[in-house]
């Protein structure tokens, strides 16, 4: 019989084969799928993998859906680094855009006020603030009254996706849009500047990739990360050290949401360009998975999202090119959730033939 | 390509040659539909997708069509499909939902040769057009069988969201029962969402549940065909005939097709007459009728909504006339006054006869 | 009257899949064990007993198929968890996203479809008035739900082998020194609450909803292992909490039937509001739930690694 | 027997044989695997190789059900007991056979009663001392009417006249025919007890003997394999002033299982080394997280840390103010486990250069590791090797080491040589002297009463969270301690306690009142 036997030490190799082995595993089973839908399984992989990013402008269409992910995924990382389970980075997302699309609203009147650039920056902050101010709904909840974050961040989740309906339903819905409920498209002085003319990728790609890098110093080399990391690991350890966890939660939570937030800002002030009912089609939860696949790394999160963008992106040419439903996305981003967890035993184990 | 919805080309070329003059030996002309929901085989997209069959049946392969479904309304998600879809060589596109009139406009101004065609919104361009369907019209016949057959004079609505459509659609229901039965009243609960069965479900069991007797949705399922048959109440399809899910308690159906304005359409991209316009179709173009009816229905009752029918069609018994007061007793159109389009887009209120206040 | 009387029977039959699931829950949560995957459970076992219904025509059959493809999902989940000893919290996640994408996949040719309704009502019962309409005409899985609850109730508090489950949960490392198999009883643990969150789930898609579409569940996942921490781990609790969040997402449309003025998208958030103050007023006391909750809830157990 | 783990052979080619009726001591060194065949002989653990005969029968116990249908009942090394169910069903979770709640509850008055062992049935656990837990654990092996009674290191936690009790009642047990194998590392226990031994080491047996034949000095040559290293010896040094002060220190419980602190007063001045002995469970670790910073409930003024009040300051400041705390438990609360060295060495270091503006240094922190490693000779793969990788004694080096290299004027130190070997725990006695020597004031809290005698200048027992007066080492017997142990002491009676619980300006109080005594022992 196969028996796991716990390693002396963590293989630090496998910590980075480890993703690298579940997305074989995915591929592997995909193609399983695909013959199993009747489909040759080379064509399939090759419509699921390869058509998303065959051409400049299908590349950055993967970088554009990556951003979100990636900066949900950015503060995740923290979170679970803290010990901290915010599942809720989805509705972190929707009071980020929400308070960024207000911002925008304000000063879209149409009179000339501050510079677009001034707006953007305003706005941006406003997401990145909405964001925090929604985690620390949980944080404040889970400090205060020790109510599971986990739970109760997703039940805000529900809540921000109607509260959002009911700004575009209410105070944000165009005046002008024959009652329907979404606010008046932004002028495109306040729109994000996109990256190369033709393409819809904006400069919020640049601040993901800046945020990432600045995340990586902070947990790597901040001694604030290090506390956050400690708490995570070994609460009693980080009691001992004197680092006070209800600050580990707070922090966590509120650059989680803050990054959230600022994904939903870039969201609404970027391809969307006005404020609609639904703003996210689940970056939030997907973030998740990019999160763990990133090894909770901020640079490996990256990855992450290139994968996962990947996948809803080889999801839509899957159905498009082939006749297949859509809902084939989730399950690869569920099987490679399970496959990554299972490939993680690796890091501290290793598998032994034995009768 | 995507959903390849068309025949083979080779087993269709002894089929004799339809309606429109073909350019020889050309390339079938690639229509696409984007669709926000599931086809299923009941309401909007289900209705849509029959429209889609109503093309390749009349065009053969002339025409090549597809479909992608389940895209959602969220521009950032729209776009790239539809853009997608243009650079497929998808000669005309059409968006089947309000949500993806943003993205169109902006993918029609870089795809000048395609001609995109946008349901239910308001904005047009160049190569961009408008359609819409009287639903309305649909809902106030249904609201004639409804006063009819309602015991309890209380009617019931499952609503979707405060749109001014969908507050037509109440409105003009509640009109068509109150001219046939004055004291009917009108329940209004909204689900917030436009295809959600559990919840539609609780809805209706609710209204049923406060004493309502005939329900009509607004909504895309057939969840309170469903509820009305299990609860011995009375209810109406909407969008399709959904007769099946509940033989007895479906009283009629609104049926929409799609199919007269998408072959006009196509023939006319075909014929290259196409322009941009903005149509809104109902009874008298055929795109809108009650149909379906339960045999419970007495023929007097069939003729009575005929004839309104036939009213409305020719202008002699148009439904929006006043006077008619809004619930709270201002009115809203003087003695006599016909709404013009205009109006009708802007409606806001609830009627004399529906209960409560409008959200937002 | 009638009114109040359809307001009862619509909050219990809304209760019940609640109900059910908690109950399911709360036996691997005794176990130790923490399945964040509830919600996921219940999507696969919703569309599968929704597919084998509509396909046999046999609802019934239905509630089976929904409880063994929850057994399915629960499986995989006791593979990771307590074989491969992962983290529960993340793969009860995974379990959820999994079980999302699985169900709208496998639900792709049944979206919209629906199901003749069953058959309703305790005979004679439900011809007495009021009681008759608020408690008696329901389906049968509600009375089903009801016994499950005295079932639980006897096997945790009465019957050796729920003696033995508390155990386990309370300390696997002991049980394991006693010779209590502690995986095995875990595994069990988890196939009873896969059963019942599958037929909580089937119930959704045969009963309640008698259509299938994509995310049917609707978070009652979720609020069902609230309520395990709502009733810390109590089922007769379980079943006074089922009934409360039943009314409350019945009551969002009473008040909008009966003309209260707030807007709909603020009454639609009431189960999630209370979800979230049921749970602060139940967690504010960490001795109460220290004292209830099973103590290793959530902590991976390597037999051998003590 | 033969059982190989990854890292170790717990037992290689183990032979043991026990008499009907004998009370059979089995004894060797942290980790000589003695739990090891314990748990094998009862079936916990799968042996790699070797038999079990039994009666003269070879039989296979592959589980505890096997055992106890044999007769085998044991009492765990760490209590196998769950806190939040009854006495009864505790006990009943040790039957195999289906019980009626009533009868049980019987049962176990009447086994109580025969043996001096009082219980009642329907308290929850988690409200029982731990001698009361104790008595569970042995009552439940009983009622299997068991033929082997296997108890591994049962008095760990009792007070001695709470040893002595016990061993009426194992006596009682083993006249009417009943064996017992006991495991202990207390040697005059097994030779007050036991009829017979083997000893065991890194895995092997290293002998049999009687042990009332043996003295307790031959009777560690065998388990260690070479004499006890002699302490090293220090000078006398003359006391400091106060460095820390407990003064009426009262904390109720922070949750259900905890123990509540009552008035405590104590005193610790700098070149004294003071101990607090007492069975676990006491306080012991309440105290300590009042005392670390980590419970900061107390009021300011009830600790003063070099005069000032500390009460409710964190860890941080408290490092700050010159203390250093090595807490009893090494992997999870000392160290973080998945971490490496390194990293850890931040736990306690968080001061420039370590930490300059809000920045690791990482270099300065390695140097500063490997520095600890080579000096304290920890064996470890170097600065980056994970914590979770180094044994037991080891990482206990390191993180003495750790908190050592701070230079502290306050030393705290719990548990300091639990499970470590011999050769450790000499090396950590010794840098603990040396702490003292320099001038710092050591506070050491052990369980262990040898390791409280041979370090300590005066000590305090700690019993039901309260904490007793100060008695010099010199003049304290075992009998007194394992008295006081069980809360009985006078209250404050000797002169000594009345002088230091006075309330004043301690600054001010230079005047020891026994530094003849700590000069005799030094
Ligand atoms: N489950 C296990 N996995 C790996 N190694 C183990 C395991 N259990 C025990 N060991 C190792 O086996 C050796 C013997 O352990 P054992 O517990 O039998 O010692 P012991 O003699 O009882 O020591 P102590 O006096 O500390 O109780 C030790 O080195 C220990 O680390
Ligand atoms: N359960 C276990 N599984 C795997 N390895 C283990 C286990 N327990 C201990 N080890 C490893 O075995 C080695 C010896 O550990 P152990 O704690 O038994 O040492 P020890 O002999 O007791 O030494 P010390 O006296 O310093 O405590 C260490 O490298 C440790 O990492
Ligand atoms: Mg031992
Ligand atoms: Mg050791």
């Amino acid at each position: 019989m196969l028996k796991l036997e716990l390693r002396a030490a963590s293989s630090r190799s496998m910590a980075y084969l480890s993703p690298v082995l579940a997305l074989l595993l995915t591929i592997f089973f995909g193609a399983l799928l695909f013959m199993a839908l009747g489909k040759n399984p080379l064509t399939g992989l090759q419509v699921f993998l390869i058509e998303p990013i065959r051409s400049k402008a299908a590349i950055a269409e993967l970088l554009l859906k990556t951003t979100p992910l990636v900066l949900c995924a950015l503060g995740l990382s923290v979170c679970y680094r803290a010990n901290v389970w915010n599942i809720g980075a989805e509705g972190q997302l929707i009071a980020g855009g929400l308070a960024a699309g207000s911002t925008i609203l304000f000063f879209d009147t149409g009179t000339p006020g501050l510079s677009g650039g001034m707006v953007l920056l305003l706005a941006s902050c406003a997401g990145v603030v909405g964001g925090a101010l929604w985690a620390s709904i949980t944080a404040l909840l889970r400090d205060r009254f020790n109510a599971n974050e986990i739970l109760v961040s997703l039940m805000l989740t529900y809540i921000a996706q109607l509260l959002l309906m009911y700004a575009v339903n209410g105070p944000l819905k165009d005046p002008h849009g024959m009652n329907f409920p979404q606010s008046k498209v932004f002028s495109s002085d306040y729109l994000l500047p996109h990256l190369f003319s033709g393409s819809r990728l904006h400069i919020g790609f640049i601040v993901m990739l800046v945020a990432s890098g600045l995340m990586a110093i902070f947990v790597y080399r901040s001694f604030a990360g290090y506390r956050l990391t400690v708490g995570g690991l070994a609460p009693l350890a980080a009691r001992y050290a004197g680092f006070s966890s209800r600050r580990a939660l707070w922090t966590s939570l509120l650059i989680s949401g803050g990054f959230a937030g600022m994904a939903g800002a870039f969201e609404v002030a970027g391809p969307i360009g006005q404020v609609l009912p639904s703003i996210s089609p689940g970056y939030g939860f997907a973030a998740i998975i990019v999160a763990f696949i990133g090894r909770l790394n901020p640079i490996g999160t990256i990855f992450g999202g290139l994968v996962l963008s990947l996948f809803y992106l080889g999801g839509e040419m899957a159905q498009s090119r082939l006749g297949l439903p859509s809902a084939i996305t989730g399950l690869f981003q569920g099987m490679l959730l399970f496959l990554l967890l299972a490939c993680d035993t690796l890091i501290n184990y290793r598998l032994r033939w034995q009768k | 390509g995507q959903k390849e919805a068309s025949k083979s080309a080779s087993a269709a070329a002894s089929a004799p040659a339809s309606t429109a003059a073909a350019p020889a030996a050309a390339e079938p002309l690639k229509v696409a539909f984007v669709y926000v929901g599931p086809v299923g085989d009941a309401g909007w997209t289900y209705a849509h997708d029959v429209g889609r069959k109503a093309v390749e049946a009349k065009f053969g392969d002339k025409v090549k069509t597809s479909f992608v479904e389940n895209v959602p309304e969220s521009a950032a998600d729209a776009e790239r499909v539809i853009r997608d879809l243009a650079n497929q060589g998808n000669k005309v596109i059409f968006g089947t939902t309000f949500g993806y009139m943003e993205a169109m406009l902006k993918v029609a101004k870089d795809f000048p040769d395609v001609k995109f065609e946008h349901a239910t919104g308001y904005k047009t361009a160049e190569n961009l057009a408008q359609y819409d369907v009287r639903t309305y019209e649909g809902a106030y016949l249904a609201g004639i069988a409804a006063g009819k057959m309602s015991k309890s004079g209380k009617l019931g609505v499952v609503a979707s969201l405060p749109i001014p459509e969908v507050l037509r659609n109440i409105n003009s229901f509640t009109l068509g029962a109150r001219s046939v039965n004055p004291k009917a009243t009108t329940k209004v609960v909204w689900v917030n969402k436009w295809f959600d069965p559990g919840k539609e479900r609780e809805a209706a069991t609710t209204l049923i549940g406060q004493g309502v007797d005939v329900l009509m949705q607004n909504t895309d399922s057939a969840a309170v065909v469903q509820t009305a048959e299990e609860k011995g109440v009375y209810a109406f399809g909407w969008d399709s005939d959904m007769s099946k899910f509940g033989a007895k308690a479906h009283l009629a159906a609104s049926v929409i097709d799609w199919g007269v304005y998408y072959t006009k359409r196509v023939d006319e991209v075909l014929n290259k007459t196409w322009k941009s316009e903005t149509t809104w179709w109902g009874l008298k173009e055929n795109m809108i009728d009650l149909k379906a009816f339960n045999t419970s229905l007495s023929d007097e009752v069939k003729k009575l909504i005929a004839d309104k029918r036939q009213g409305v069609i020719d202008g002699t018994g148009p439904i929006w006339k006043g006077p008619i007061k809004d619930n709270i007793g201002k009115e809203v159109l003087g003695k006599d006054a016909v709404a013009d389009d205009k109006f009708l887009h802007d409606i806001k209120f609830y009627v004399e006869g529906v209960e409560g206040k409008v959200p937002g | 009257m009638e009114n109040f009387a359809a307001l009862i029977a619509a909050s219990i039959n809304s209760g019940t899949p609640l109900l059910i699931a908690a109950l399911g829950l709360l036996i691997n949560e005794r176990a130790g064990v923490l399945n964040l995957g509830a919600e996921g459970m219940m999507l696969v076992a919703a569309i599968t007993g929704f597919a084998v219904a509509h396909q046999t025509h046999m609802p019934w059959l239905g509630f089976v198929a929904g409880a063994i493809a929850g057994m399915l999902m629960a499986t995989l989940f006791a593979w990771l968890a307590l074989v491969l000893v992962t983290n529960q919290v993340a793969t009860g996640l995974a379990l959820s996203i999994f079980g999302a994408g699985l169900s709208a996949f496998i639900g792709q040719s049944f979206v919209g479809q629906s199901l003749p309704a069953g058959p309703h009502g305790i005979p004679f019962l439900s011809d007495i008035p009021f009681l008759g309409k608020a408690l008696f005409d329901q389906h049968l899985a509600v009375y089903f739900g009801l016994l499950l609850c005295g079932g639980i109730i006897w096997f945790l508090y009465r019957s050796r082998a729920g003696l033995v489950l508390r155990a386990v949960g309370e300390s696997p490392e002991s049980a394991h020194a006693l010779g209590y198999p502690v995986r095995k009883i875990r595994y069990l643990a988890l196939l009873f609450s896969g059963a019942c969150c599958g037929i909580a789930g089937a119930y959704l898609s045969v009963v309640y909803t008698p259509m299938w579409v994509e995310g049917l569940v609707a978070g009652r996942g979720w609020i069902a292992l609230a309520l395990t921490t709502f009733a810390t781990w109590r089922p007769a609790r379980v079943l006074l909490g089922a009934l409360l969040f039943g009314s409350v997402t019945i009551l969002q449309f009473h008040f909008q039937a009966i003309g209260i003025a707030i807007p709909s998208e603020i009454l639609s958030m009431l189960p999630y509001l209370a979800t979230i103050i049921v749970l602060v007023l139940i967690s504010r006391n960490p001795d109460w739930i220290r004292l209830n909750m099973p103590a290793s809830l959530g902590k991976p157990f390597r037999p051998g690694s003590a | 027997m033969c059982k190989r783990y990854p890292a170790v052979i717990a037992n290689d080619g183990v032979r043991l044989q026990v008499a009907p009726g004998e009370i059979h001591a089995v004894l060797g060194e942290n980790g000589a695997g003695k739990s090891t065949l314990m748990k094998i002989i009862f079936g916990a653990v799968k042996p790699d190789s070797g038999t079990v005969r039994w009666n003269g029968q070879e039989v296979k116990v592959a589980t505890p059900q096997d055992a106890r249908k044999l007769g085998i009942a044991m009492v765990f090394q760490h209590f196998s007991l769950f806190d939040t169910l009854t006495v009864a069903e505790n006990i009943a979770l040790g039957l195999d056979q289906n019980v009626n709640m009533l009868e049980l509850a019987e049962q176990i008055a009447r086994t109580g009663e025969n043996y001096g062992l009082e219980l009642e049935p329907h308290r929850h656990v988690h409200t029982l001392s731990v001698g009361e837990r104790q008595r569970v654990e042995i009552v439940r092996a009983l009622l299997t009417k068991p033929q082997l009674l296997i108890l591994d290191e049962p008095t760990s936690v009792l007070t001695p006249q709470a040893v002595q009790k016990l061993f009426v009642t194992l006596r009682k047990i083993a006249s009417e025919g009943c064996s017992i194998l006991y495991i202990s590392h207390k040697l005059d226990e097994i030779r007050e007890l036991c009829h017979s031994a083997t000893v065991m080491r890194a895995g092997k047996v290293t002998g049999h003997c009687d042990p009332a034949q043996e003295t307790a000095a031959s009777l560690s040559r065998m388990m260690i394999g070479e004499d006890l290293p002699p302490s090293a010896h220090t000078e006398p040094v003359t006391l400091g002033e106060s460095r820390l002060r407990i003064h009426q220190l009262s904390l109720p419980k922070a949750h259900a299982f905890a123990t509540a602190l009552e008035d405590i007063q104590l005193e610790l001045f700098g070149g004294e080394i003071v101990g607090i002995a007492g069975v676990s469970g006491n306080g012991q670790q309440e105290l300590l997280a009042a005392l670390s910073g980590e419970d900061r409930r107390a009021a300011p003024q009830m600790i003063e840390l070099k005069g000032k009040p500390v009460g409710n300051r964190g860890p941080e400041s408290r490092r700050k103010l010159g203390q250093s705390l090595v807490p009893e438990e090494r992997l999870g609360r000392g160290a973080v486990p998945e971490m490496s060295l390194t990293a850890n060495m931040l736990l306690s270091h968080q001061h420039a250069p370590f930490v300059t503006k809000g920045m690791i240094n990482f270099r300065h922190t390695i140097q500063a590791a490997a520095d600890i490693i080579a000096r304290f000779r920890v064996k470890a793969g170097g600065p980056a090797a994970l914590a979770r990788s180094l044994s037991g004694g080891n990482l206990q080096k390191f993180i003495v080491g750790r908190e050592i290299t701070r230079q502290p004027d306050v030393f705290i130190v719990a548990q300091p040589t639990w499970g470590v070997d011999v050769g450790a725990a000499a090396q950590i006695h010794d840098e603990i002297r040396k702490l003292k020597q320099a001038g710092c004031a050591v506070l050491v809290i052990s369980e262990e009463l040898d390791e409280l005698f041979e370090l300590c200048d005066r000590m305090h027992v700690i019993a039901k969270g309260r904490l007793s007066p100060s008695i010099a080492t010199a003049s304290a017997t075992r009998e007194k301690i394992g008295l006081w142990m069980s809360g009985l002491w006078e209250e404050w009676t000797t002169a000594e306690t009345v002088s230091l619980g006075k309330t004043g300006s301690s600054g001010s109080r230079k005047k020891k009142p026994y530094s003849n005594e700590r000069g005799e022992h030094a």
